[in-house]
Formats: structure tokens, C-alpha cells, sequence
């Protein structure tokens, strides 16, 4: 018997069955891999891992015990940790206190506050995280801040790790910190559940697998190795597709977007780029290397310290959203959470928010139009959903992300859009399907900035790609040079301070 | 049995809840179902429904605002001091839905511009333009010289008085702009997530300064009907109005979290204080437990709700 | 015919308003008519609680406005639900401030009942031996209250009368009509003139004036040398005259609740029932009581 | 200089523009700066300065309590009753404390485990527990039979009176529960982000009933000093006091979207009120201006404040 084991879980919300009858085992000191298209219920089952949800039917069993925990405080004192899709700290204290929270050590409930950050010190050194312990989360980037969410799972002594997409904010850096982590771990003995679109990481680190389709198994595999990723594509999908990227030349115009000496207080040295009609000009960098502050400056999201920034050689102006928006520049943010999804609302209503001035005549709305720009992008970009009055904050993480695409892909008149990690935590088949729409788009004569930290993605899809490294332009490559080796050497932050560039 | 549960639990639950309790206190309480009585319940909270319609613009955006009792106080003391001094109606109106509205903006540049936490910024405004008020009239009503003042409450159009036409034409004009305009969802967008509602383009800041500016001068209105009602300006008037009118908002559903709103919800939340209040006096119920049957009637409003929907599975995740 | 009368009034939690209420109550159940009893705090509330007992059938009713220039108000409210109309304790003005003749009304004049609180004051210091220009005054006010500044005023026009400094006369406002607020603000005029030894007070209430008398006591000032008079007799100035030794309060003046809740119940019932109008207008006055005689001057007000 | 603005916006910058405007104060203002005046300046405060402590934690954990001032005046006229009827002081008093924690349950209760709005369950308990205390004593202020009871307040410690003692041992210990136990972590947790500290294993519904269980045991202790200071049980005491120590936590720096409060700060803030109040009394502000003056202190202190954050450039994007 398999050391962990889902018995039949089943789990239903109102309109949907997240789960129906998943029941797979994982042996002792494996990695294992659950995968699906967004929407397929890796979190939910996840969650019901946790303690944080309750399955509606069905058991877990570890080590041959049937768990019969109520709360999160219950599984974890049955070993089971999770690191959530969405990170969870809490902003206002500090990394060591996030890392000890729900299980403070102290004598008669008080803290000793020392004791508590050089423990942390101690071990974030030992695994190899370098974040201070006594800075407030607030202050880190989101980067640092999942490494923070990542070490809470590794601190403790747990008997199953459960990850959901951790990858996803992480630069290919800091990944290498967490899969030498997971092979220590390994080692020990713990199971490691594993969620992650990237077939490339699935491949590396994981002993098994498990699928996910429409809330139910579609396929178990015992050994990974003796899989492929176009079968696995397929198990997910329902269908094949060959070529993921599928960039084709298409002819560029005249100069669209002009951007010169752009800087403010997040990116002290200025900037400058231009980008010409239907080019998809990628922006690489490490996390941190400034590319998402230099698109909100870029936005006018930000206040700017000097700079402009010219559409069609007419000058954006005010600087603020709005002026962009009105002179055809949209951005679609990074970070879903916080700038993407508006809670409370329907996925029609955060769609439509923006692009609905166009078909609202004196600011009166129409309704029928709006539920059709709703259908015709929850259709296009295959977000999971029973209806398009369905609550955003109840869809799936890469559907949310889908739906803040849509919000953007449904403007109209756009001349310029920047997209900052398009793809995050969005699943293969409808990766491929972004990319398309990109590419119409850029046919159509719109300049494009992505910006990525999947190396494979910006190489994959743009027409030239620029990039930065500690808040400066440290490269500027051409389609035809694209090489991966040279394009990291770039980003890594060390050469330039050789002042190599 | 299964529609039953489907109506109860649906959108409309709140609505269907009152009213069915309505139909059982009309069955029960003498004298309540009388046309008298439902008139003089209507005008009991044209003041708490008139404010309430855009309070709940103000909620629905994650705004709080403390100082329409003021307002409310000030503007009708205004009406009716430019009104004696002018000797014109129309101009003393028209002074104090101005003031109404300089008060509203006042807190919105205050709030939004200068990012002032909304509660503190209201609680002051709320003790300024009281002491205004207070300083005005010398702390004393001030009473109207020109009766047709008094018609504004008196008149009636197909029976019902005045005061309550302009309550309802209120409830459906912004009924409507919280539904079927741009300005409404933009409301309910920032309320939700002001950030994201702001990279989509959502003048933010204007927003809450023009919601503010529309209370301030929804407040005057109320201010000048309710001056016409009682004959006078009082400095006094409407005092802890701030916290009936948002229980009200609160009760017919609208989050203080922001991002969720509904007129008829506010309507019905209206309503239920305004019979509590009447029941309670119909049955004579005495003072001291007046207060008691009021805050259990709030507790079993919300109670019901929330079982409602929590039963319908609704905000599990937030 | 049954006869239902109401009876609002501007505090209900106020315990004046509870014996008027009580008293009323008693008469109803001599005569067997019934009283509807509703607090109104402000202006609106009179005018929805005169509609809820238009549509009760009451067939009149009597009030204490919570602000007397309601006047025209409560009076075309009343016709319009062709209720019968009295006013207790605080008499009904017009726009131009003239009181409205037609109104019948039992009530106290505030000028009046200050002026027996200053009177009381000087009464008293004269007879302690004071000499005036060495006297602190705190007027405990609450000035959004009209009756509030009648009372104090009326008491600060029979103190000037008296020779009494108007610049040793100072003000102590309470945010709130409690007896903290009269505390904190009556303390910090007490530590301002800390050099003054000798300290009289009024204010609108016994709470306004308790709450001084509190605040010389925290600062040491003995009671032998603090005239408090307050106004109300209720529960809040009984306590103080049955504490073991005396205060600085020295005494309240007490107006009749009795009087006001049982003559207008049934001059309003026989106005109803027998078509008896009452009168015009029925001033009663306030009764000085003092730690030694208040259970005899409440016996003759026929309170208990 | 450079060090100047370093003292001016770091964590205490509030503390330090407070002792600012004390300097500033104490020069200008005569008889302000005496050792009465400070102490009837304390005592003043001692109901606020008391009753913040817990709403600190109230809202740091985004939560909300109007029913402070009702159970504040509800446990005073239990002391007094139960000791009056019972003879003995401290059973009086202990049936204060056990009836304001039952007060603080109820709200935890209702607000934790049934999910009801924390601002309507406690302005429905606020006037339900209001009722109480009027309906035990008849609406009558009950006066203290046993001498014993005055010396609570009157008695005095290094002639600073025991209710200022009581308050300042209050603040330290919770000030130390703040920073220094899992208690106060948790708080801060729960109000950062409620949904993180769930997933964390914080039970997060526990921690709110005892946050007002907390709440409701500490207005009892007000409750206790306030009737011991003005020598009998009122039921009308301490009408209003939500707002005010609302404010002064706010004033303070304690965030009411949660996760961010401050011992020192709430100190000030409720400094920062007893004071104004002091002064406009010191200086003989007519009353209708001081509402305006209360109103513009605040509305200057928050400014400050936020001018002072906003260049330390925290917050920025929150
Ligand atoms: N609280 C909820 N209420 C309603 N539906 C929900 C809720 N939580 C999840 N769902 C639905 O359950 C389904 C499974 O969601 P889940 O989050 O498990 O997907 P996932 O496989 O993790 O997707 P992704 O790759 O996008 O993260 C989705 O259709 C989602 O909309
Ligand atoms: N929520 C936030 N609040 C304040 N500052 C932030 C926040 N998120 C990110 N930053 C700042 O932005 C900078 C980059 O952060 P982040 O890790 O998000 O980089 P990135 O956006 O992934 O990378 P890049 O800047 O190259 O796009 C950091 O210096 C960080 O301090
Ligand atoms: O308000 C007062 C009340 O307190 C009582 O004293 C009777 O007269 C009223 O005017
Ligand atoms: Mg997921
Ligand atoms: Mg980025």
C-alpha cells in the first residue's frame, strides 16, 4: 500500500463538481506530480489535503491511517504541510514571525523575540534562502516572498509537502534553490505532492504522476520516465498540439510605441526603446530586474520622475491609466491578486470593466452586448466556468488569470498592449491559444511587450527581446541571435557588476 | 418545496423574507395595515431612505461616511435661514444643496485626494459642519417665515405627500445608475479591488470625490424635506443618523468590505427599521424595551440572511 | 367610545419622562382610557409618531417637544390627523418665537427654575458668609440645548442681581448631557483657578451639577466650601443627600413630574370625553429641597 | 538635520509631532502645564484610555465594537446593584466583570462563529445591553450605599489617584500582549490576513470571541472606575463612547482594513483627545466651536500623520 492514498474524494461547489471519485496512491520518498488544465481541481484536492476544505466524500490515508481531520492545526499535527497557489503571509509582520505563525515557540505565550528570528536566521542559511528574518513581508518582493512561503514548508518536519504551482513567481534562480530543497527532502523520506504546469519541471523532478481532467482522474502513472509529453498534453487536453509556441514571421511597420529616458523611484536609470507595429518586443529578466515597474511607469500606474512616452508619435499624456488607456495602451499586471481580479464581481463584470465605455452610450450600460464580449472570450480563452455571473473569486487560478487576459484582449482600438507574465499559472493547452491571439493581434498591426520570466516563452514567441538586470537595459537581441545561454548571462546580476555590458 | 428553497435562497431572498414578514405583522398588529399608517410609516424614513441611496454608493466603494446627520441638519438650516433672509424659496433651496454638496466634496478631496482614512475624516466633518450648524442659528431652530415653505411636505400627488414621491423617484434613479450604468459598476469595482479597478482605468479618485459630492448633496434634499416637515431649521436634527442609515445598508446586504450592493436590498433594509420602529409603537411596547426589540430585530434580520446565504453557499471563499 | 390618548416625549430614558409617564399611567387607570407612550428625540420622530398615533385612533394627545420652535409643525400635524393637542413642561413657539396661544400647556418656565437655583446659590452663600468676589462660579452648560441655556441663564441673572462677579463665572461645557462629561469639563476649570477656595455650581440638570460637585471632590476642595443646586429631584440627587455625610451638593430644585403626568392625562381625557377644553395655560413651580427636608418637599409635591 | 527627519518619520514620528505640540502647548496655554491640571487631564481619559486597549486588538484584527459605551454603563450598574443588594464590594464588582465578559462572549460569538457583520451585531448589542441597564434600574441613576465603593476612585498612589494607575498598568499590559505573545501575533495575524492565519492553523474563530471576551471584561473595568467616580450607577453613561475611542485607536495609527496597531500610538491618540479637549476648556472656546475645533484637531493629526508616512514612503502600494 501506497504511503499516501486518495480514496474516491469527491468535492462539489455550487455549479461545479471540482472532484468526482480521484483516488491514486504515492509511495514513500516520492515526488509526485498532479497536473491538469486550469479549472481541473488540483487545488481543490489539494485544499482537501489540508484540512482547509472538507471532501464530500471519499478518505486520505497516510501511512495506511485514515485521516480524519476537521482544520488546518489538525493536519498539520498529522504532518501534512501545503503551500497554497496564492501566497499566504501576512504582510504586516515579519518573515519570522510568517514562518512560525499558527505554531509560535515561546513558554506561556509569550514570544522571545530573538530566539524566534535567529532560529529562522539559522535555518533559511541552512537551506539556502537568503531573506532577512526581521524584515516586515511587506517589504519584500514577491519573489522573496514566495522563497518565505517556500520555507515554511521546508522548516518543519512534515511527512507530506504539498506545493501548489510554487514555480509560478519564482525565476529559474530561485527554482533551483526549491529542487535542491525537494531532493533533500526526498531523501528523507517525504512525500512531495507537486502542482506545476511546466512539463520541463514534471520531467525533472518527479517519480510519478497523476492527471486531472474535469475534476476527474484521466490518467496515473506509476513511473514519469516512462511517459511523454505529447501523452500527457493529450490526457490533459483531449487533444494533441505539436508545436506550443508557433511563431511565424509576419512583416513590422513603422515605429508604434516610443518610450525615452522613463525612469522613477523603483527604476532610478532611465530607459529608453522603441517598438514597431506588429512586433512582439520580449522583456527577460530575473525577478526583480525592474521589467514590471518599467511597464507601470510605462502605464502611467506609477509616478514617473521623467520620461515620455509616444503612441503613434503623439504624446501620452496625463500620466495615469486612464491617458493610456485612451491613447490605446493597455497593461495587463503581473500580479492577479492585487491588480488583476475585481473580488465581489462577476466574470462578465471584470471583463467588461474596461472595454464597456465603447458600447455604454452615455454611460448607460448594455447589458446584452456585455454578456456577449463575456461569452465570446470565456469560449475563446476556455475558462472553466458554469456561468459568466459567476463570482471571480471562485474560479481556479489560471482561470482568474484568463479572465483578466480577456478583460484586455476584448478592448478595443488598442494600439499598444503589454502583457507582464501573460501565462502564469496557466495550463498548456490554453498557452498555446494566448500565443495565437498574440500573434492576430500583432498581424494586425498592434506592438506587443511581453514580459516573462520563462526564459522558453519570451524566446518562444517574441520578435526581439530586450533584457534587464537590476533595473537597466543589459541586452537587446534580435530573433535571429536568440540563444539561451547568452540571453541568461545577461540577466545575471554579478557580470554586471563587472561592468561587462 | 423545492422552488420555495430556490426563491428563498435566490438573489431576491432578503425581499422574499420581508415579505413574509410583513404579511404576518399586517396580519397581527391592529391598525398597521391601514393606508394612515403605511403613509405615515413611508414618511417615518424618507430621511434614512433618501441618505441610505447613497450611502450605499459610498459603502459599495469601501467609503464610510459619518457626517450626514450633520449635513442633513446644516443643509435644511440653510434652506430655511437663505429662505427667511432672501425671502425667496427657490434661492434658499438652492443655497443649501449647494452647501450640502461643498460638504460632500469636501470629504471626497479630503478622502481621496489627500488619502485621509474616510472614518476619522467624517467624524471631524461631522463635528464641524454640526458646530456650524450650531454656531449659525445660535444653537436654537430657526423657524420659516413663508408658509409655502411648508408645502414641499405638505402637498400630495394622488394622496401620497411629496416627501415619499421623491424618496421612490430617488430609490429608482440610483437604483438604475447602480445597475445600468458605467458609473455604477465602476462603483462597485473599486469597492472590490480600488488598485485593479484603478490599471483598468477607473478614474479613482474622481470617483469617490463625485460619490462623496452626491451624498452631500442627496443629504440636503433630505435636509430641506425634512426642515419643511418639522416647519423649522435645527441645528439638532438627525443626529446619529449616520448610524441608522448605514444599519440600514448593511441590513438589505450591502458589504462594508466593498464591492456589494443592491437598492432593493437597501429598500427592504430601509423598511425593516421603519416598521420595527412603528410596530413597536403600535403595540406600545415601552421605552427601555423598545431598545432591546430593535437590536434583536437587527440581530434576526442579519441572522436570517446569513444563514439565507451561506445556505445558497455564497462567499465561502471570502 | 374608548378613549386612547398619547403622550410623547423628547428623553424617554430621562427619568423625568419615566414619572410622567408613570403618573399618566395612573390616571388612565382611574378613568380606564388607555396611554400610548413614545419617546421623539428629534423632529422627525414627533411628526411619525403623531401619524402612528393618527393611525392607532387615538383621539389626542400631549407632548414635551424635543425643540419648541416644532411648533407649527406638531400643531398642522396634529390637525391633519385630527388629534387633540396639549403641550407639557416646554410650551410651543411660533416662527417668530412668540408662543402659540391656542396650545393648552402645563408647564415650568426654564428662566423661571433657574432663577430659583441662583436664588438657592445666594441664599446660601450669604448665609455661609461668603464674600462674592472670592467665589468661583461653574455654569455647567449645554448650550445646544435651549431649555439648558434658559436654566443657566436664569440662574446667572439672579447671581448678577446679587452682586455676584460676572468674570468669576465660568463656563465648563459638556460634550455629552452626562454626569463624566460635567466631571472632565468641570475639572478643568476647577485646576485652571486653582487659587479660588470657595465654588458654587449650576447647571441644566442634577447630573450637570453632581458632575461638578465629583470633580471639587477629586481635587480636594471640602464640601463645606462648594454650593452645588441642581434641577430634577429624581433618584441621581436623592442618593447624593442620602450619602452617610453631605456634599457639596446642597440641594435641587424639584419640579413636579406628578403634576404633569396626571393633570394633562386627565385634563386631555375630559377635553375628549366630556368636551371639557383645559385651561390656556398652568404654570407649576419648583420646590427647593434640601439633605434635610427633600422627603417632605417630595410628600407635598405628591411624589411617593 | 538629516537626523531630524529620520526621529520625524520613523515608527515614532507620531509620538514625536505629539510631544511637539505638548511643548508647543504647555508654553502657550497658562495653568496647562500644572500638576492638577495633568492629573484631572488623565483621569479625564481614564474611560477612553481604557476601553482603547482592547479595541486596539478589536481592530487590528478587523473587527469592530460599538457596544462598548452600553456595556461600559451596563457593568457600573451592576457593580452598584450587586453590592448594594449582596453588601459586598467584591462580589459586586465581580459580577461586573462576569456580566461584561458574557457581554464581550455574545459579540464574539455571533460575530466568530455565526459570520454576522461585527458592525451590526454590536450596534444591536449596543442597544440591547443599553436596554438592560435601563430596564434593571428603571431608567434611574442608582446611588452607591457603602462609602467603600468612592475610595476606588478617590484613593490615590504617590498622590496620583488609583484609576490613572489602573490605566497606565492597563496600557503596559497590553501593550507587552501586543508585541511580546502569541496572543498579540495572532491579532496582528488575523487582521493582516485572516485567510493566511487560517491556513496557518491560527484558529482565527477562537481568537475573536476572546478578543471580545477581552473587550467586554475591560469595559467592565471601566464601567467599575466611571461609577466609583461619580459615586453611582447611571444608566445613561457613557452614551457615545464607540466613536471615541474608535477614533483615538484610529488616531493612533491602528488600521481599521486590519494588521497594524501600536500601543504608543493608541496612547497619544487618546492623549491627543483628553488634551483638546483640555485646552479648548483651558482657553474658553465657546461650545458650538469647539465641535469645529474637535472636528479641524483631528482632521490636522491624521494629516500629519499621513504627510509624515507618505514621505516615509510606507504603504505606498497597500
Ligand atoms: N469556492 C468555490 N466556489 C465555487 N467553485 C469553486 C470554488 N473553488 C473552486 N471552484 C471551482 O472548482 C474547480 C476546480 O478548481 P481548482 O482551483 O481546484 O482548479 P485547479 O486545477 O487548481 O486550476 P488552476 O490550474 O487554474 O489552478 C474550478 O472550476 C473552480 O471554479
Ligand atoms: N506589493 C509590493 N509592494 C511594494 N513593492 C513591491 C511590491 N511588489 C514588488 N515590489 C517591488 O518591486 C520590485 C520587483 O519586485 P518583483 O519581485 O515583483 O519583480 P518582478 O516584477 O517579478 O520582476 P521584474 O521587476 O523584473 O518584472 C522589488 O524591488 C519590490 O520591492
Ligand atoms: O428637559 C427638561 C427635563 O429634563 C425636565 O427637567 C423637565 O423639563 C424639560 O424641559
Ligand atoms: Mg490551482
Ligand atoms: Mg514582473
Amino acid at each position: 500500500m501506497a504511503f499516501l492514498e486518495f480514496n474516491s474524494i469527491s468535492k462539489g461547489y455550487p455549479g461545479v463538481q471540482a472532484l468526482s471519485n480521484v483516488s491514486f496512491g504515492v509511495e514513500k520518498g516520492a515526488v509526485h506530480g498532479l497536473m491538469g488544465e486550469n479549472g481541473a481541481g488540483k487545488s481543490t484536492l489539494i485544499r482537501v489535503l489540508s484540512g482547509d476544505q472538507s471532501a464530500d466524500e471519499g478518505s486520505i490515508l497516510i501511512d495506511g491511517v485514515e485521516q480524519k481531520y476537521s482544520s488546518v492545526r489538525d493536519a498539520f499535527h498529522a504532518g501534512v504541510i501545503v503551500i497554497h497557489q496564492e501566497l499566504q503571509l501576512v504582510p504586516e509582520l515579519t518573515v519570522a514571525e510568517n514562518l512560525w505563525l499558527g505554531r509560535f515557540p515561546g513558554k506561556a505565550g509569550v514570544i522571545n523575540g530573538k530566539t524566534l528570528i535567529e532560529t529562522v536566521r539559522a535555518r533559511l542559511d541552512e537551506i539556502g534562502i537568503d531573506v532577512d528574518p526581521s524584515a516586515k513581508v511587506s517589504s519584500l518582493s514577491i519573489g522573496a516572498r514566495q522563497m518565505v512561503e517556500i520555507a515554511k514548508a521546508v522548516m518543519l518536519d512534515a511527512r507530506v509537502i504539498a506545493l501548489d504551482e510554487p514555480t509560478s513567481s519564482l525565476s529559474s534562480r530561485e527554482s533551483e534553490i526549491l529542487f535542491t530543497l525537494i531532493g533533500k527532502l526526498k531523501t528523507k523520506g517525504t512525500v512531495i505532492l507537486y502542482v506545476s504546469h511546466r512539463l520541463d519541471e514534471i520531467f525533472r523532478l518527479c517519480d510519478s504522476l497523476t492527471v486531472l481532467r474535469d475534476g476527474r482522474l484521466a490518467a496515473h502513472h506509476p513511473k514519469v520516465a516512462e511517459t511523454t509529453r505529447e501523452q500527457i498534453i493529450a490526457e490533459m487536453v483531449g487533444r494533441e498540439i505539436s508545436n506550443i509556441w508557433g511563431w511565424r514571421e509576419r512583416p513590422l511597420g513603422e515605429p508604434r510605441l516610443e518610450v525615452k529616458v522613463l525612469s522613477g523611484s523603483k527604476l532610478r536609470t532611465p530607459i529608453s526603446f522603441s517598438v514597431r507595429k506588429g512586433e512582439i518586443l520580449g522583456f527577460f529578466g530575473l525577478i526583480g530586474a525592474g521589467r514590471s515597474e518599467m511597464a507601470r511607469l510605462l502605464y502611467g500606474a506609477d509616478h514617473r520622475h521623467q520620461g515620455s512616452v509616444t503612441i503613434d508619435g503623439v504624446v501620452v499624456s496625463p500620466n495615469n491609466p486612464k491617458a493610456a488607456i485612451s491613447a490605446g495602451m493597455v497593461l495587463c499586471p503581473e500580479d492577479r491578486k492585487f491588480d488583476g481580479i475585481i473580488q465581489g464581481r462577476s466574470i462578465e463584470e471584470n471583463i467588461a470593466i474596461s472595454s464597456r465605455r465603447h458600447f455604454s452610450p452615455f454611460g448607460v450600460l448594455s447589458p446584452k452586448k456585455e454578456a456577449s464580449v463575456a461569452e465570446q472570450f470565456i469560449a475563446k480563452l476556455r475558462v472553466r466556468t458554469p456561468s459568466r455571473k459567476q463570482d471571480i473569486i471562485n474560479l481556479s487560478g489560471g482561470n482568474q488569470q484568463k479572465v483578466i487576459l480577456g478583460r484586455w484582449l476584448s478592448e478595443q482600438g488598442v494600439k499598444v498592449l503589454v502583457i507582464d507574465e501573460p501565462t502564469r499559472g496557466i495550463d498548456v493547452g490554453a498557452k498555446s491559444e494566448i500565443y495565437e491571439i498574440l500573434y492576430e493581434l500583432a498581424a494586425g498591426g498592434m506592438a506587443i511587450v511581453v514580459i516573462s520570466s520563462e526564459l522558453p516563452e519570451v524566446m518562444g514567441i517574441s520578435d526581439r527581446i530586450m533584457v534587464m538586470c537590476q533595473g537597466r537595459v543589459a541586452a537587446n537581441v534580435a530573433r535571429a541571435d536568440f540563444d539561451e545561454r547568452s540571453i541568461l548571462t545577461a540577466a545575471l546580476p554579478d557580470k554586471n557588476a563587472a561592468g561587462t555590458v | 418545496m423545492n422552488a420555495l428553497k430556490k426563491i428563498l435562497l435566490g438573489e431576491q431572498g432578503l425581499v422574499v423574507i420581508f415579505a413574509i414578514a410583513f404579511v404576518i405583522v399586517s396580519l397581527t398588529v391592529p391598525s398597521f395595515l391601514t393606508e394612515r399608517n403605511m403613509l405615515g410609516l413611508l414618511q417615518s424614513v424618507v430621511t434614512i431612505g433618501i441618505v441610505a441611496c447613497t450611502m450605499m454608493f459610498c459603502l459599495a466603494s469601501r467609503d464610510f461616511d459619518l457626517s450626514v446627520g450633520s449635513t442633513v441638519a446644516f443643509s435644511g438650516m440653510i434652506a430655511v435661514m437663505v429662505s427667511n433672509s432672501i425671502g425667496s424659496i427657490p434661492l434658499g433651496l438652492l443655497a443649501a444643496l449647494i452647501c450640502g454638496s461643498i460638504v460632500g466634496v469636501v470629504n471626497g478631496v479630503v478622502i481621496a485626494r489627500f488619502r485621509i482614512n474616510a472614518l476619522i475624516t467624517t467624524l471631524a466633518t461631522m463635528q464641524i459642519v454640526r458646530g456650524l450648524a450650531l454656531i449659525a442659528s445660535d444653537g436654537r431652530a430657526v423657524g420659516i417665515n413663508d408658509p409655502a415653505f411648508y408645502q414641499l411636505a405638505l402637498s400630495r400627488f394622488l394622496t401620497v405627500p411629496t416627501p415619499i414621491w421623491i424618496m421612490i423617484l430617488l430609490f429608482i434613479v440610483f437604483g438604475f445608475v447602480l445597475n445600468r450604468t458605467v458609473f455604477g459598476k465602476n462603483t462597485l469595482a473599486i469597492g472590490g479591488n480600488p488598485e485593479a479597478s484603478r490599471l483598468a482605468g477607473v478614474n479613482v479618485v474622481n470617483m469617490r470625490i463625485w460619490i462623496f459630492a452626491l451624498q452631500g448633496l442627496v443629504c440636503a434634499i433630505a435636509g430641506i424635506l425634512l426642515a419643511s416637515r418639522i416647519t423649522s431649521g435645527q441645528p439638532n436634527a438627525a443626529t446619529g443618523l449616520e448610524l441608522s442609515v448605514i444599519s440600514a445598508c448593511v441590513l438589505g446586504g450591502v458589504s462594508l468590505a466593498g464591492g456589494r450592493a443592491a437598492m432593493t436590498g437597501v429598500i427592504v433594509g430601509v423598511l425593516i427599521m421603519g416598521i420595527a420602529e412603528n410596530v413597536m409603537n403600535l403595540l406600545n411596547i415601552q421605552a427601555f424595551y423598545q431598545y432591546v426589540v430593535r437590536g434583536l430585530i437587527l440581530l434576526i434580520a442579519v441572522l436570517l440572511d446569513n444563514m439565507r446565504s451561506s445556505a445558497a453557499g455564497r462567499g465561502s471563499r471570502a | 367610545e374608548d378613549v386612547k390618548i398619547g403622550f410623547i416625549v423628547k428623553q424617554p430614558e430621562e427619568p423625568w419622562f419615566q414619572d410622567e409617564w408613570k403618573f399618566a399611567d395612573q390616571a388612565a387607570k382611574e378613568k380606564g382610557f388607555t396611554v400610548v407612550k413614545i419617546g421623539a428625540e428629534d423632529g422627525e420622530k414627533v411628526q411619525s409618531a403623531i401619524d402612528n398615533l393618527g393611525a392607532q385612533g387615538a383621539q389626542g394627545f400631549i407632548i414635551c417637544t424635543p425643540d419648541v420652535k416644532l411648533g407649527p409643525g406638531i400643531v398642522a400635524k396634529a390637525a391633519a390627523n385630527q388629534l387633540k393637542l396639549m403641550t407639557v413642561d416646554d410650551r410651543l413657539v411660533g416662527a417668530d418665537g412668540k408662543p402659540l396661544e391656542d396650545v393648552p400647556h402645563m408647564g415650568i418656565s426654564a428662566t423661571k427654575i433657574g432663577e430659583g437655583v441662583g436664588q438657592a446659590i445666594v441664599d446660601e452663600m450669604k448665609k455661609r458668609g461668603w464674600d462674592m468676589k472670592n467665589v468661583g462660579a461653574i455654569r455647567v452648560s449645554y448650550d445646544q440645548l435651549p431649555t439648558a441655556v434658559d436654566r443657566v441663564e436664569g440662574a446667572i441673572s439672579v447671581l448678577k442681581a446679587a452682586g455676584f462677579p460676572a468674570e468669576n463665572i465660568y463656563d465648563a461645557p459638556q460634550a455629552k448631557t452626562d454626569t463624566e462629561a460635567a466631571l472632565n469639563a468641570a475639572t478643568t476649570v476647577l485646576n485652571k483657578h486653582a487659587d479660588v477656595k470657595y465654588w458654587i455650581a449650576f447647571g441644566l440638570n442634577d447630573e450637570a451639577v453632581l458632575g461638578a460637585v465629583r470633580a471639587s471632590e477629586s481635587v480636594g476642595i471640602p464640601a463645606d466650601n462648594m454650593i452645588g443646586v441642581g434641577i430634577g429631584g429624581a433618584e441621581s440627587a436623592i442618593n447624593e443627600f442620602k450619602k452617610p455625610s453631605a456634599t457639596g451638593f446642597f440641594g435641587t430644585v424639584i419640579i413636579s413630574p406628578k403634576r404633569h403626568g396626571y393633570e394633562t392625562a386627565l385634563n386631555m381625557y375630559d377635553w375628549i370625553a366630556n368636551g371639557k377644553e383645559p385651561e390656556k395655560v398652568t404654570l407649576t413651580s419648583g420646590s427647593l429641597a434640601l439633605r434635610g427636608d427633600y422627603e417632605k418637599v417630595r410628600k407635598d409635591l405628591g411624589i411617593e
